[in-house]
This record gives structure tokens, sequence and C-alpha cells, in this order.
């Protein structure tokens, strides 16, 4: 029962998500828009390009809303409420997010466009920067909590978050979440200046519908990752707990989607150079100065 | 809600095909309404006005090779820091210092492939 | 003992899915079809072990495979032929003895496992959090050994492919 | 009834969705939004959202009159809009290959809500009918065509073999406007060198339709035959002896064979097996092609091992060029493993020395960020550019003869709709010319003063659209709404927001992350022919309003920057937008040039306008007051010629920043 419950309010965040995306880029609140375009793409047809790889084509979408999903899944809004406890709940995130990837792959590999497969490439090399910044702060987020599950790593915050605890790691870990839902500034895949919606061109109808919701998705579970690993979940004088789990999370999506747009799109052979040339190094340095904080001091 | 390990899992396997059985209902909606016509033109991939009928299915010169290889090393070495990051606090000191030994190894050949120029657009 | 006849169902099922997907990797004229069939051989691989109550495992299995795979998809496409498979043209070669190594392989592993004395079966399975301690343990324990020589291999196969792949730059070249 | 409505009864949930659709409108804005902004339509406040592709789109706003060409490439545009599909075409008298407009209006922001608030109700009741019809159009038809998988450039009307390597070729699609099948394609080998022919452009071989009496082997000439088949000393295709197309893929042998020292070919030795490059087990006595994947049979020498000692060059080559068996026998691998090294050999190598495929890729007349109209076709070798083609779809010059000059001013002007008080300025001032009649100082300020002001809207739409290109929503959204204020305001209004429109400024050139992206990229080189603002950022003194008197009272000196690349470029633009405003604000009076009537006059008179794009200029011929001939060279014409080598191997990204940097206006270009 309460999995239905706690699906039902995923969906409502997910919604209020596309809302301030709206916001975010036509620069107008309304409640009402997502669903309208979302009841719209059901009304139009759903094309297929001439010579597609069709298995692809009809998988990706799919296998992005699955991916999005079961990284929801193991993300705890209460201390009893999450879908999934696993004892390796990061890892099993880390593992459903790996799939976003292989998703737009076949997403860009698939209708045989030149935009899509050039948007679908560029995002490997995209996951080529990130991928390292996601998994060393996860890393040194289980060293503090001597645990991989979700609600474990959530409890060990109690004395302080690891937003203070490991500020190093919760900036690159947004820096990362970020260029994994491709959010601008890293929109590489389905960058509209430079590939006129690359992987997502070829969609259309409710296929289109489903990718749309697929990302939503995707940026909740990232949200509740960065809420979980470093806000401190649940923790929080006053309010319930699912109270506190819910407004962090819309408050970093809010962030995550605005701040994005003040800056111009990255350019990739800048943002590899980036990621493994400043990011791994301050990586392993997070790493290294969480395990000596976490010798000396024992909280 | 099952809590034993298996009871994890099924509920993830359930979650999995719950959500394909939904997209599966939304396209028998959306095919419901209305079907797709075929017509001329419609089905080339869209490039801003032109027809590009040709496959473009090539082989892809992707430049961030150099990134890539180094990627799958430093990846197999995420494998061994996991069951590392879980035991640390109690193992104390030997682990800081044998992890320490296992990154700085593997910092050499990130170094090394920086230095040989494979961290660059080739 | 309902549980362990679902267990040995869902043994069952992703054990064929895994090899029904390893045999559409060279039924398949498309390469990136047939490195995503290896990806997702290797993720029913992934769910075996969930299965098999080993999480830690499993997950890593999941994870780490889907990435590899990827990047395994991109090195296909780059450099073999007609990746698309529009051509479908027949890209086996060394039928014959591709077939008897493949018999060969079969009866080994069959062999091994038959044979082989695998001990009792273990009555109690520590929970997943407690494997993951005892592995982690067991690294920096018993295997440290192990552990650092991964490190030198992972370490060689980096300046390996570096070596190989990256043409050596003019001397003075930017960084 | 619309005509891209989708079949289906109008029952309660598909009139829900139809009532969805019509209040969630998704425009793909044909030639450009930067033309739909310079008509002083403001799309935003109309609540219209821009789709970047026509696949996200249920709109196609048509804005203004469209060239042939251009409405071509609507009517593809519009074909692979999914259904229910609208059109709301503003200001336009043709639509021709397009179906009827489902709302129409004039090209103002009143006529664009009206048309709106139509199409709205258009989309609700008519997005489903009854009874539905294909959209078709000549532009749309295509041919069946057969190619082979490994040489792409060998295109053949009827299924066969392919003459290189004996292939069977596939059945492919191409568009009945691109050149037919049988001539080889000009462009490739025009500036490929023909020894190094690509692949993918290479060989310009094709196999000849009509049947000539004999045929003969490319290598062995003496081997004649009356009807195709293969040679039976080499297996090759058998060509037709008299035939002389261009790319007579014998010729091309030829020069291929020289390559490889001819005398050194062992002519004595008889093979006796032949066996197919990818699939040795196939092994036959006589040539013939495989029956797995059709390629022809190459010869098998019976002794491998002391014959590649002393014959191994001639061996090699002989292979080499036999099409694309293998190399000596290595152990372990059979012979005549089709290696790709042997696959790429005339490839050209990329700049890390691989050899890949390029594919075509078009950034066409209607890519968001790029101006509308201008038919840009990259040839890719992975993300990075190859070979650029560019060419106005917006172009020609205007028939002028016999125009009254009232006619002739507001024809040239609408001719190019980015800068048309300019080049309104441009005929007044080459009639006015022609008649030697000087305007009075203050209508001649207020013109100029005119002129400023569009240089200032023309910059700000600049900026939306790279703003757009580079992914700065906000600043796409700021810039056009002030082009859009300022555009047609009066000189005080413009004063009261001038603060507003600094600080915009200022703001833009302190986007964090700016230098980052543009720094370095589209640098164009010394003595170049470059004009108007991106001449001024490289430094040089060139602008046509310097030796102008009007600008001189107006206390005018030409603004230049340094670095000449994008970043230099954006700042120059936000200078002159400063500058601009200094000029209106010291001019006190404004006034779009109306031509004075000059009577029945015969003579020639030219002029010089900066234009928001560079220095334009214009030479008219009148004869008893009408006008003959009118030739107007555009300001954008030297650059359209730069582009090529300027973004060579670039990555795309890179590539189109570059473009977009440039400020081209394809309209009025020489087609």
């Amino acid at each position: 029962m309460s999995i239905a419950i706690l699906l039902l309010t995923l969906t409502l965040g997910a919604y209020f998500i596309a809302v301030i995306e709206g916001w975010a880029v036509h620069g107008r609140f309304s409640l009402t828009r997502p669903a309208l375009s979302a009841v719209a793409l059901f009304g139009r047809e759903s094309l297929l390009a001439r010579t597609p790889d069709r298995l692809f084509f009809e998988a990706a979408p799919v296998l992005l809303l699955v991916a999005g999903l079961l990284a929801v899944a193991v993300i705890p809004l209460a201390p009893g409420l999450i879908i999934a406890d696993l004892a390796t709940g990061a890892l099993f995130l880390n593992a459903a997010l790996a799939y976003v990837l292989v998703a737009l792959i076949m997403a860009g590999w698939g209708p045989n466009g030149g935009y899509a497969m050039i948007g679908g490439w560029r995002f490997l090399g995209q996951f080529i920067a990130y991928a390292m910044l996601i998994v060393m702060p996860i890393t040194a987020v289980a060293m503090r909590a001597e645990s991989l599950s979700t609600t474990m790593i959530v409890t060990s915050q109690a004395d302080l978050w690891n937003v203070f605890y490991q500020p190093l790691g919760f900036v690159l870990f947004v820096l990362a979440a970020m260029g994994l839902a491709w959010l601008p500034p890293l929109d590489l895949p389905n960058a509209p200046g430079d590939l006129a919606g690359g992987v997502e061109a070829e969609y259309t109808g409710v296929r289109l519908a489903v990718l749309r919701l697929a990302r939503m998705v995707i940026i909740l579970a990232l949200a509740g990752a960065i809420v979980t690993f470093y806000l401190g979940g649940w923790l929080g004088p006053w309010l319930p707990g699912w109270a506190w789990s819910v407004i962090k999370m819309l408050v970093v999506t809010t962030v995550m989607l605005t701040t994005g747009r003040l800056v111009p799109r990255v350019r990739e052979a800048d943002l590899l150079a980036a990621g493994w040339k400043l990011g791994i190094p301050l990586a392993l340095a997070n790493i290294f100065l969480v395990g000596v904080i976490a010798l000396v001091v024992d909280i | 809600m099952e809590n034993s390990a298996l009871g994890q899992y099924a509920i993830l396997l359930g979650l999995t095909l719950g959500t394909v059985g939904f997209v599966l209902c939304l396209y028998a909606v959306a095919r419901a309404i209305a079907r797709t016509r075929a017509e001329p033109g419609k089905d080339v991939p869209a490039t801003a006005g032109s027809l590009a009928r040709d496959p473009v299915w090539v082989r892809y010169h992707a430049r961030y090779y150099g990134y890539a290889l180094l990627f799958l090393s430093f990846d197999m070495e995420m494998a061994f820091m996991y069951p590392w990051s879980v035991v640390y606090r109690k193992e104390g000191l030997v682990a800081l210092l044998d992890m320490g030994v296992f990154l700085a190894i593997l910092f050499l050949g990130l170094l090394y492939g920086w230095s040989q120029g494979a961290l660059r657009r080739q | 003992m309902t549980g362990s006849v679902w267990e040995l169902f869902f043994l069952v099922f992703f054990g064929l899915a895994a090899i029904w997907f390893g045999i559409v990797v060279f039924r398949t004229h498309s390469m990136v079809r047939s490195a995503l069939a290896l990806l997702f051989s290797q993720t029913a691989i992934g769910a075996m072990f969930m299965v098999m109550q080993a999480e830690f495992l499993g997950v890593l299995q999941i994870m780490m495979m889907a990435t590899e795979m990827s990047v395994m998809a991109l090195f296909m496409v780059m450099f073999m032929m007609d990746p698309g498979g529009m051509g479908a043209m027949e890209m086996s070669h060394q039928k014959r003895l591709s077939l008897r190594a493949g018999g060969v392989g079969l009866l080994a592993a069959l062999a091994v496992s038959w044979l082989a004395d695998w001990g009792p079966a273990a009555a109690s399975i520590p929970d997943a959090s407690r494997q993951v301690e005892l592995l982690g343990i067991e690294l920096l324990g018993r295997s440290m050994f192990i552990f650092e020589s991964a490190g030198l291999t992972i370490l060689t196969s980096m300046i390996a492919a570096t070596m190989v792949a990256i043409a050596p730059r003019k001397p003075g070249g930017g960084t | 009834m619309m005509h891209g409505a989708r079949t289906g009864m109008r029952t309660g949930l598909r009139r829900l969705i139809a009532g969805a659709m019509a209040r969630d409108l998704c425009a793909f804005v044909v030639p450009g939004s930067d033309v739909a902004r310079a008509r002083g339509l403001d799309l935003a406040r109309a609540g219209l959202h821009l789709a970047a592709t026509p696949r996200h789109a249920n709109v196609l706003l048509v804005v203004g009159t469209l060239p042939p060409d251009l409405r071509d490439a609507a009517t593809v545009a519009y074909a692979q809009m999914p259904r229910p599909r609208a059109i709301l075409a503003l200001g336009a008298d043709t639509l021709a290959p397009l179906p009827a407009a489902d709302a129409t209006g004039p090209l103002t922001q009143v006529g664009l809500v009206a048309a709106l608030a139509d199409l709205r109700r258009v989309v609700a009741n008519g997005a489903f009918a009854a009874k539905v019809t294909d959209f078709d159009a000549p532009a749309l038809q295509t041919r069946i065509e057969y190619t082979c998988p490994m040489h792409p450039e060998v295109i053949s009307d009827e299924p066969g073999n392919c003459p290189i390597c004996g292939m069977t070729l596939m059945p492919k699609e191409a568009s009945a406007s691109s050149p037919a099948a049988h001539q080889p394609k000009q462009s490739a080998p025009a500036h490929q060198p023909p020894a190094v022919a690509h692949a993918a452009h290479g060989h310009s071989t094709h196999t000849a339709a009509e049947t000539p009496a004999q045929y003969t082997c490319p290598m062995h000439l003496e081997v004649i035959s009356d009807e195709p088949g293969n040679c039976p000393k080499c297996g090759m295709f058998l060509v037709p002896v008299d035939a002389k197309p261009v790319g007579h893929s014998g010729h091309d042998h030829h020069d291929h064979h020289d390559h490889h020292d001819h005398s050194k070919h062992v002519a004595t030795e008889t093979p006796t097996q032949y066996t197919c490059p990818m699939h040795p087990e196939v092994i036959s006595d006589e040539p013939g092609s495989c029956p797995k994947c059709g390629m022809f049979l190459v010869p098998v020498e019976a002794k491998p091992e002391d014959h590649s000692g002393h014959d191994h060059d001639g061996h090699a080559g002989h292979e080499g060029h036999a099409g694309h068996s293998g190399g000596p026998a290595i152990d372990g691998i059979e012979p005549h493993f089709m290696s790709m090294v042997n696959l790429t050999r005339d490839m050209p190598a990329s700049a890390d020395g691989l050899k890949m495929e390029w594919i075509e890729v078009p950034f066409g007349p209607f890519f968001p960020g790029l101006p509308g109209g201008l038919g840009l076709t990259l040839t890719l070798d992975g993300d990075a550019i190859a070979e650029t083609r560019v060419q106005s779809l917006v172009g020609g010059s205007i028939a002028a003869d016999g125009l009254t000059p009232a006619e002739f001013v507001e024809r040239f002007a609408d001719q190019s709709p980015l800068c048309r008080v300019a080049n309104r300025q441009l005929a007044c001032l080459a009639l006015e010319n022609a008649a030697s009649v000087a305007p009075d100082a203050r209508t001649a300020t207020a013109r100029a003063a005119a002129v400023e002001r569009e240089r200032i809207a023309s910059h700000l739409g600049w900026l939306a659209s790279f703003a757009a290109q580079t992914g700065l929503v906000w600043m796409e959204r700021r810039a056009a709404a002030k082009q859009l204020s300022i555009q047609a305001a009066p000189v005080d209004q413009i004063a009261a927001n001038a603060a507003s429109l600094r600080a915009f400024l200022h703001r833009v050139r302190k986007t964090p992350l700016l230098r980052a992206k543009l720094a370095g990229n589209g640098r164009i080189g010394e003595g170049k022919p470059v004009v108007g603002p991106v001449a001024r950022a490289q430094g040089v003194q060139s602008d046509a309003r310097a030796g102008d008197w009007v600008y001189d009272a107006l206390g005018f000196q030409v603004v230049t920057g340094t670095g000449g690349d994008a970043l230099a470029r954006l700042h120059q633009r936000c200078d002159e937008i400063n500058q601009s405003l200094e000029l209106i604000a010291r001019a006190k009076e404004l006034s779009v040039p109306e031509p004075q009537n000059i009577g029945t006059v015969t003579g020639q008179g030219q002029a010089t306008v900066e234009t928001p794009r560079g220095a334009a200029h214009l030479v008219v011929e009148l004869l008893g007051g009408k006008l003959v001939t009118a030739t107007y060279r555009p300001p954008s014409a030297a650059h359209i010629d730069l582009l090529a080598d300027l973004i060579q191997a670039q990555e795309i990204a890179d590539a189109l920043v570059a473009v977009g940097s440039l400020d081209l206006s394809p309209w009025g270009l020489p087609a």
C-alpha cells in the first residue's frame, strides 16, 4: 500500500519539476502547461524514421523511464517510506542511472538520422567526463556512513549534514548530476543550438511524452540522491520527515534547473578536460580528506 | 512489504514490469485515438528543412577515445573502492594507507596518460 | 520452500535470458546491437547474482557492464566496417575452428561444474550489508596482496592503452 | 476543415485532446525567428512556443512571401511535422506547394494575435476529421537507387553488382531533386585530388546503362567479350569498351593501377582456384561472385609460402588493385582476409591519422540559431567538419526594369527583411545621386538616426539568435524583447530605455564562462576581405559612415576592437549599440527615409550605406524617371566565401558558433 502512496507522491514531484522547468524555459509559471502539453502529445502522431533500428527506437524511452524509476526506488523520503531499502542502495542508484547512458545511445543510434547519432555519441563523451565524479563522491559518503544503504547514509548525517562535512564532494556530485540528466549548460545530446533537438529530435507523439516523463523522473531521482547523500534526507526540525525530503528535493531541483541556464553551453572538449584534469584529482582529494576526518572525528 | 532481500528485488522487478506495462498502455491509448499515416518525406529524419535520405550508420569518428580508454581502467578501480569504503572506519589507518597506495598507483596511470596527450581531443 | 522454487525459476529465467542475449551478439549484423546485446547479457548475469542473494556482486556487475559495454559499442562502431549492419554481410570467419573451440569450452565448463567438489551448500547466507563488509575486510586482510597487484595490472593496462592508441605527440606539444 | 488533420471521429476524448492542442501551439517558424523578429512579431508575448525541429511543432508559421527554393524547404518541413499540423501564414501571398493556410493575417503583431485566435479555433474543431488526404509535393518525391555498401558513390538505377568489388548493390532511396543517378557527383571529385579519392565520394564510377557492343577487363585489356561477365584472369567485372562516361571505372582503375608499378605485374602465374575475400571457405575453380555477399572471387595461388617470398610486391600490388582481397597469408588468419587497411587504403586520414567515413548532414535553411534561408550542408568526419557547402536559398537580384522610384524603394527594402531601413536609405541615396539632388541637413540627420535605430535592432536580433544557439535562454528572451521595443520606437522612447539597454549589454558581457565558450573561435586570418562589425572586431578601420558629413556633424568615430574572434565580435556589436544610442540622442530627430520625387531624370546613380552587416553598394540606372537596372552588392557576399576554411576541421558546436558570429544575411546574395 505504501508503495502506491510513494509512487503517487513521486509522480506529483515529477509533475512539479515539469512546472519548474516550464517556468525556467518560458519565464511564465503556469501549473497547467505540462498537463496540456502531455495531453496534446497524446493526440499527435508518433512517427518512425525510414530505416530505423526499430528495437532501439522503441526501447530507448521505456529504458529511460525504467532507469529513472529504479533510481527513485532507493530514495528514502522518511525512515520507513522507501520503495526498496537495499543494503547497497547507493550502488544500486548508480547502477540504475548508468542505463540513462545506454538509453540515450539507443535513442541516438535508433532513427538513423544525422543529428540523433551525433547527439548519442556526444552523450557518451559527456558520460565519460562525469562518470568518475558521481562514483567517487558516493564512495566518500559511504566511508562516513560505513554502509551503502541510503537509509543508513541519511541516519549517519544526524549530527552534521554531509554538505558541511564534505563540501567538495557535494559540489562535484551536483555538477555530475546535472551532466547525467543533461540539464543545460550540459545539454550536449539534445542541444537546440548545435543539433536542433539531437537525440530527442526524432521522437514525436506519445513516445516523446514518455521520453519527457522519463527525464522528469531522472531529474527527481538525482535531486533525491543529492538530498539523501548530502542534505540529510528527512532530517530536520519541526516538520515531519517526508515534508523535509520533498521540500529539499524541490529546492535542489529549482536550483539545478535555473542556475544552469545562466551559463552558455559547455564545449565537449572543455567538459572532458575539466572532468578529468580538474574533477578527478579533486574527487580523490575529497576521498582522502574525508578519510582523514573520519578517523580523527567520530561523528 | 516483504523486508527480506529477495522481497526487495521482487519489488524492483515488479516496478520494472509495471513501468513497461504502463508505457504499453499509453501506446495502446495513443494508437486507439488515431493511427499514423505514412506520407512521402515524413519518414526522413528531420534535418532543418532539407531531405537527407542517406543512412548515417557509418564508422563514427569519436575524438575522446583517449579519455575512454583511461575511463575503463578507472571504472575497474571503483569496483575495489566500494567494499573498502564500507569497512574504512573500522579498519582505521591500515585502510587509509592501503587505499592510498592503490590510488597513488592509479593516479600515476592518469598522469602518464595526461603527459602522453591522451586527455585531449584527438 | 516456495521461496526456493521462485528462486530457481528466476535463476533459470535470467540464465536463459543471458544465453539468448549471448546468441544475439553473434546472430545480429549491427555492431551496436551486438554490443548492447552483450550488455544485456551481462545484466541478466547480474540479475542471476541478485537472485542468488549476492547483492553487491549483482549490482556491481549491472553497473559496470552497462558503462563499459557502451564504450565497447563506440569502439566497435569506430573500427568495424558497416557498423549499422545495412549490408547484412556474413561476418563470421573460421566457422569450423570456432565451433570446435566452443564445444570444447562448453564441455570444460560442464565438467568443472559437475565434477569439482564445491563443498556443502551454505546453510545461512550473511545478509547483503554483511557481505560487503566481509568483502572489504577480505580486501584489507588476507587478499591485500591481490588487491595491490590488481592495482598494478590496472596501471599497466592504462599505460599500454595509452601507448597503443594515442599517436606520439610532436615534441613540445601542448598539455 | 484543417488540411493537416488526423483521421478519427470527433468523440469526447478526441475533442478534449483537440482542445488541449489548441492551447498548446508550438510553432516552427519559416524562414526563421530572426526574420519574424525583424518584421516586428513578438511570438513569445502572443503565447506561441518555438520548436527547434519540425518534429516537435504543430504549427508552421510562414512569415512574409517566400522565394520558390524556400517554399520547397518549407514543404519539406511541413511534410515532416506530425499530424495534426496547421499552417499560419502572415503576409504571404503564394504558398504554392504548401496546402492552403489554416489562418492568415497581415504581417503585424495585431495580425498575429488575431490569426492565432482563429487558428486555435480551427485546431480545436478541425484537429480530427473523418476523411483526410495525404500531403504530397514534387519536392518530396523519391526514386529508388542501388548503391554498394562499401562504395556509397557507386549509384545505379537497377540492381546489379558494384563495378569495384562486385558486391550486390543495396536499394537506397534518393530524392528526385538530387542530381540524376547517372551523373557522377561532380562536386566530389572537383576538390578531391583524383589520386586520393575518398570512399564516401571517391571513385566516381557508375555502371553504364546503355549496352555498347563489347566488354573488356579494366586490367587485362587483351580480354574482349561480347556480353558482361567476369574477366577469366582476375575475376574483375567486365566493363563496356567504348562508353566514355566521365568516371569510367576502367579509366579509374588504370589511374589507380598506375599506383602500383605495372611492370612488376607477374603475368605468367596461372592461379588455379578462386576464393571470396570475406568468405575464404567459398572455393571455386572459375571466377564469379561469392554466393554469400556477391563479391567477385579472387585468385588463390597454389603454394602461398614460397610465392609470397620473391614476388611479394607484385602479389600485394596485384591483390591491392584487384579490389579488396587480403595481403600475404599470415598464419592463423586465412589468406585473403579483407583487412580494414585495404578497405580504407584511399581514404584521407583525419588529424589523428584515423581513416573514417564521412556523412553529409544538412544544417539547412531553417536551423535554430543560424540565419533563416542559409543553405548550409556540412560533411562531417565524426563531429568535426570535413567539407562545407553553403548557398543562399533566398538570393537572386530583383527585376528593377520599368519600376518607378517609389515602387523600387519599396521592392528593394522588402528584398532583405533583416535591414529594411538601411536598404531604403541606400535606394533613396542612389536615386538622389542619379538626380544629383541632395536632401537638406535635417532630413539627412533624421534618416541617419533611423539607420542607427535599425542597427541597434539588428544587433539585438543577432544577439538573440546567438544566445539561442549557445543555450542562454534568458539572454535570448531579453534581447528579443528589447529589439522589438526599440525597432519602431520614437526618439524620446529610445532615450528613455537606453539606460536599461546599457545595463543589459553590461550583463551580457559579464556572462560567466562566455570567454571559455567563444575565445579563439572563428578567427579570420589577416588580409582576408572582411567588412562591417566582423572587420572592425579585428581592428580594421573600415566603416562607410566615416567620410559621411552627416555623421561627422554627429561626432562619429569608428569603433574597433581587437582579437577578431567570436568574443571580440560580441563586444564589437555591443559597443556599436552603445555608439548608435549616442548618435540617435544627438540627432534628436528620426524619420524613415522617403524617396524624393526626382521627376524624369536619366542617368546613373550609386550609393554606399553602412548596413548593420557592413557596407552595401548600389548602382542604379534611370531612363526618363523609370528604373532600368539596379546592381546591388550585399555585405555578406564576402563572408560567405570565407566560411569554408573558417570552420575547417572544427567541432560542430564551435563551427556553428563561428558561423553565427559572422551574422550573415543570405537575403539578396547572388544565387
